[in-house]
């Protein structure tokens, strides 16, 4: 039996799969397909302050190996969220992420606020900053593009939140540096960073030659990025053997669909590894690939995942 | 090519949901549809009329992910084989071209039942049931279930064109009468449905409106329904990606009990819903709009 | 019959397609299997002063519907090129977009120079000039990752190249903010844009535990990156639209499989359109996609091409 | 699935080359690998023993966009189909395991022949002729070829068991004699096949040997060849991603005929190369450097 257990700044996980933040919704319906309460941790859709209609019609085209969404953070808002799905995650035993969002960095800081003073702060395992939230105060660029406007999130909310909650910074691929954005929020406090978010891309519908998304740009994910989430994990991961970036675990995101895919992520980097997209595709699949995860080490005749985090900067298994 | 299929199955105690890996023991021509019988343990047993499946295409090294749903046109619970179920499959884009290209033995893995079925009277009342294009798949289940139930059934089968018309033959066996429209008059009467909806209401005292197909008719029988003071439940078709409710790709806004308008998720809330619940005004061109008094909305003129 | 015909910066073509730089050598193999004169345009290998012997091996990892390389630039240097593939090209009636590349901006001068000057300057559509080449005075940063390095490699490859000659700066989807750099270049007197090079990605080898490539990264490609690609031309193209960047022709380039794909980039606001890793697939790919957008626009009822060029912006075909 | 396969199909005059959908007419196991005849018109009769194709694998939506590359076990020019290609399929990732898979009557896209032949002798001297695994494939055909040319010729196999020889039989028809040699002992003699090489080189005189299988094989092959003074034709397998020369993916350092080494295609300037040219110092653990003598190559330590 291969030890899947990790460490993540500090909360010990029994494996290291997880879902990805608006993959799984809040947990119900997951919870029809697979026991939840199995996973490292459960990764909740990032709410922000107030509730949230999200974006028009149509929100999602598929594209090759892979999709793209135009969400818009559609949710209940964090007090509903906190009541119903948090109080449920909690109810039913589960680890839980809570991911938050804002158009402020004082937004992100209350909702923070909110979760952690919840009377079920005991199921929070970590906060998840989802920090790819256009910045109403910078012209709607997004927060994630920019080092000064994430180290700002991050400090607010690590003024919130207790210790012993690590915190999450979660960061987006369309930067032209990204370890520049993995040093400022892990010097603003950040204990941990998810990598990545979507990428931004454009679909155009082939017969009414306009955009397929109502709201013309969407986020990409799904295999199709997997490439780029392994070399942002890379190259961050790099930075910090490097002594550029303090170093501090990294949640992998981005085209995981099997275990030889989240082994890749491990290997590059990656503490614990989410599956976002292949649940569309197979609800079943953030624990599927933890099973196919364990297989495939023991094959290599790994005994514990902890062992190839980040093998691959080291030469890889010999 | 015979895929792998290592996608998961589920069966979890007390979800009323499945996820197999069905098998296809029929698949045949129905006009310019395909007519699909699956062997899918579960969900036959499980599953009421205007619910819906969602396929997977291909195996991990397909490069669609996103699965596609198809209305359950009957179930067999039972059976030489276990439980089936049978889908109609029109011609769409890639992963519909797939699905109907399937051998017999071939495994498509399945998730279902899906959705909030049909809901059906307390009353032996009359009920008037449309079906537009291959939109009329499950009417003919829902008409049995219906009658069974005592009440009056006409089926109205409406398609641009005459190969377009789904269950003409097995609309007469479920039903009290059929009445068929095609906008080219190749089979039926000339027009469209809801040319001929006014006058079926008034002459079978029809209490409630049954309907499934493109959104353009469904709002027709809405105000048809509405005109005659009785209720339509339609069963919308909007793009989905995973059918269970965790993208949110599926909302269309829609007034709860307290008329509070909301994006609602049609995959779960779904894919019946009563038509005077339905904003209908936010669909304009193919696109689905946010409107401004909807919960959450942003600000006008902020979007 | 669907007039495809579009003007290239002041260049006609009878076709907007054309194959990628690296995606189908110098011509002669492609040769074998479709007329490349029946190209809009036939662009070659970027060729830098001096032979390159390119990357160890594996130098190509294939990845959900895409792939990675890293050939590092395999060339046998300007003047063999201009001698053996270019002299060819121009014997067979080719029309060529010769790419360029050099790891200081005075190589990218001089390549472009001697191109120019042969005597086979009179197949030479354009000068497609790949900035996407590490900077080897600045840390071996890309040059198409700063503003000012590409300012400068087009300033100086500007003062070589003849009029009638247009100069096509091929940009980087790695960066921030894409409009940046396009609005550098084409002040720096770019005639037009090459949308977009290869992301930067990472594989793993599942086994082995280590990057599957030698070079460990390599240029992502293929259908995966599309959306990324229909997005940095939609963004260029809206900032030509609103300004922001001086409007020049684009030419599209990423994940090009199909009609229905090129039509895409074009409604984007591409004028041509460039086939790459699917010519591996199908090296008919580049001639066969030109036919299926011909038959595309037929079906859609337009007859010139032209008048789909961007059309997304302005809400579509009605 | 029967894939849609909308792509291309070439064959332009000269060219030598040709891209057909090629139909699978039979498919049969043969040890662990699968012996696959194609209706493929135009390659069978321009190919010669050595060479290779590359099949696609599915369609426009395959995830998969890279040829595969696979040596001509055999071709028939003639034949109640038509010309017909038969390759040999050894499952290794998700490409091979579709093409293994396949029913007959799928199509792949396939294009051949490709690269260089093995040279073929003028005189009628002897030769050795050695496999390992599954790339023994080209060599029955090579052997034939060499016989009618009045050349003794010797077949050494070998594989680590038993089940990856592949044409034991075929060897005994097409040779004057077959050597076979396994890891384990399960067939043959134990060991590889260099153990028996010397030999078998000095007892026929053989003045060349051809190979094909795994780069550590070639190597030895080559060694024992330049022990005796003769020349050794390998057949190399690099990873190659278009198959024709398009991609500088399957390069490998090769010395050319004045001595300079150069990062070579091999698939057009290969697979087939002299022994003594290749750079053997430079694969190293799975990868394959740069020579620093190389053209072109990075000053040493600018790496
Ligand atoms: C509840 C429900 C019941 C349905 N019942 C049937 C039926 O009985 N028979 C039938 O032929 N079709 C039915 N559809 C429509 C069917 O799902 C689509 O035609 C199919 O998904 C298109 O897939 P494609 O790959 O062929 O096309 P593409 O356009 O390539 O699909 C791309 C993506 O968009 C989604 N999509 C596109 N169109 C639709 C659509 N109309 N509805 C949902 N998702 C869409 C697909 O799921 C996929 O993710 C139903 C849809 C819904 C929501
Ligand atoms: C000239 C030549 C002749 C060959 N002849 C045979 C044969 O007769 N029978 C046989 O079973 N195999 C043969 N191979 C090997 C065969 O091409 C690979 O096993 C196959 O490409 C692996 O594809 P995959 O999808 O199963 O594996 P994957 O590892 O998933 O392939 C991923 C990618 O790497 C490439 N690749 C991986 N391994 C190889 C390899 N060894 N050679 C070339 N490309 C590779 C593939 O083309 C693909 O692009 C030959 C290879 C070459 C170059
Ligand atoms: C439909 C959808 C909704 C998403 N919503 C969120 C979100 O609310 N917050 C967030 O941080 N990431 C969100 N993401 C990004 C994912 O969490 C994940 O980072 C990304 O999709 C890459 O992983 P994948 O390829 O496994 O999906 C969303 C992705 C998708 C596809
Ligand atoms: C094997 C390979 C080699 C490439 N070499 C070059 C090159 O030399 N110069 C260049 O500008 N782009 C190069 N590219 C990038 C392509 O020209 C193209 O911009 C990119 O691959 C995206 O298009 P595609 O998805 O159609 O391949 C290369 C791409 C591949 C796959
Ligand atoms: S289709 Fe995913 S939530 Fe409805
Ligand atoms: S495989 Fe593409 S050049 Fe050899």
């Amino acid at each position: 039996m291969v030890d899947l257990s990790v460490d993540l700044a500090g909360v010990p996980l029994p494996s290291p799969m997880m879902t990805a933040s608006g993959c799984a919704a809040n947990g119900r319906e997951m919870h029809r397909f697979i026991d939840i309460t199995e996973l490292g941790a459960f990764v909740t859709k990032s709410v922000k302050a107030a509730p949230v209609s999200g974006r028009p019609t149509p929100r999602m085209a598929e594209t090759d190996s892979g999709m793209l969404n135009s969400i818009g953070l559609q949710g209940p808002g964090v007090a509903a969220f906190v009541e119903e799905d948090l109080a449920w995650l909690h109810s039913i035993g589960a680890r839980v992420v809570v991911s938050i969002a804002g158009g402020t960095a004082s937004e992100f800081a209350a909702v923070a606020r909110r979760v952690v003073r919840s009377p079920y702060a005991s199921a929070v395992a970590a906060i998840e900053v989802n920090i790819s939230c256009p910045n109403v105060a910078n012209r709607g660029l997004v927060f994630a593009c920019e080092p000064s406007g994430s180290h700002k999130v991050i400090t607010l909310v690590r003024e919130e939140v207790p210790r012993g909650i690590p915190i999450l910074a979660k960061l987006s691929p369309d930067v032209t540096d990204i370890t520049e954005i993995a040093a400022a929020v892990v010097k603003a406090g950040a204990h941990g960073l998810t990598m990545i978010n979507t990428l931004l891309g454009v679909a155009i519908d082939p017969v009414r030659l306009r955009p397929h998304l109502a709201a013309t740009t969407g986020g990409l994910s799904g295999p199709a990025v997997r490439p780029v989430a392994v070399r942002a994990i890379w190259q961050v991961s790099a930075a910090m053997r490097e002594g550029r970036v303090p170093a501090v675990p990294i949640v992998g995101a981005g085209g995981v669909r099997t275990g030889a895919d989240a082994l890749e992520l491990l290997a590059a980097g990656a503490t614990a590894v989410q599956v976002g997209t292949a649940a569309f595709n197979d609800p079943t699949a953030p624990l599927r690939v933890g099973r196919e995860l364990a297989d495939a080490l023991d094959a290599l005749g790994v005994d514990r995942l902890a062992d190839v985090v980040g093998i691959a900067h080291e030469g890889g298994l010999r | 090519m015979t895929p792998s299929h290592p996608l998961g199955t589920a069966a979890r105690e007390g979800a009323r949901v499945v996820q197999v890996d069905a098998e296809v023991i029929r698949s045949a021509p129905a006009g310019i549809y395909q007519h699909l019988t699956l062997v899918a343990p579960g969900i036959a047993e499980l599953a009421r009329p205007g619910q819906f499946v969602a396929a997977a295409i291909g195996d991990e090294h397909s490069s669609m992910l996103l699965r596609r749903s198809f209305s359950i046109h009957r179930v067999s619970p039972q059976g030489a084989y276990g439980g089936t179920v049978e889908i109609v499959v029109a011609a769409h884009g890639p992963g519909t071209e797939q699905l109907l290209a399937l051998p017999t033995g071939a495994r498509v893995n399945l998730i279902g039942p899906l959705g909030r079925p049909f809901p059906v009277p307390q009353e032996p009342v009359a009920c008037v049931l449309v079906g537009g294009g291959y939109g009329s798949a499950p009417l003919f289940w829902l008409a049995d279930v219906l009658r069974e139930r005592g009440c009056h059934v006409e089926i109205v089968l409406g398609a641009a064109s005459r190969d377009r018309l789904f269950g003409v033959l097995e609309g007469r066996r479920s039903a009290d009468g059929v009445t068929i429209t095609t906008d080219d008059g190749s089979e039926g009467s000339k027009g469209w449905v809801s040319d001929v909806l006014p006058e079926l209401i008034t002459r079978t005292g029809a209490s409630v409106i049954y309907g499934c197909g493109p959104m353009g008719m469904l709002r027709s029988l809405h105000e048809a329904a509405q005109e005659h003071g009785i209720v339509a439940q339609v069963a919308v078709e909007e793009a989905m990606a995973c059918g269970i409710g965790i993208c949110m790709t599926c909302v269309m806004p829609v007034r709860d009990a307290t008329g509070t308008t909301k994006m609602v998720r049609s995959c779960v809330e779904g894919p019946v819903f009563r038509g005077d619940r339905v904003r209908w005004d936010a669909f304009v061109d193919g696109r689905c709009l946010v409107p401004d008094d909807a919960l959450g909305a942003p600000e006008a003129g902020a979007r």
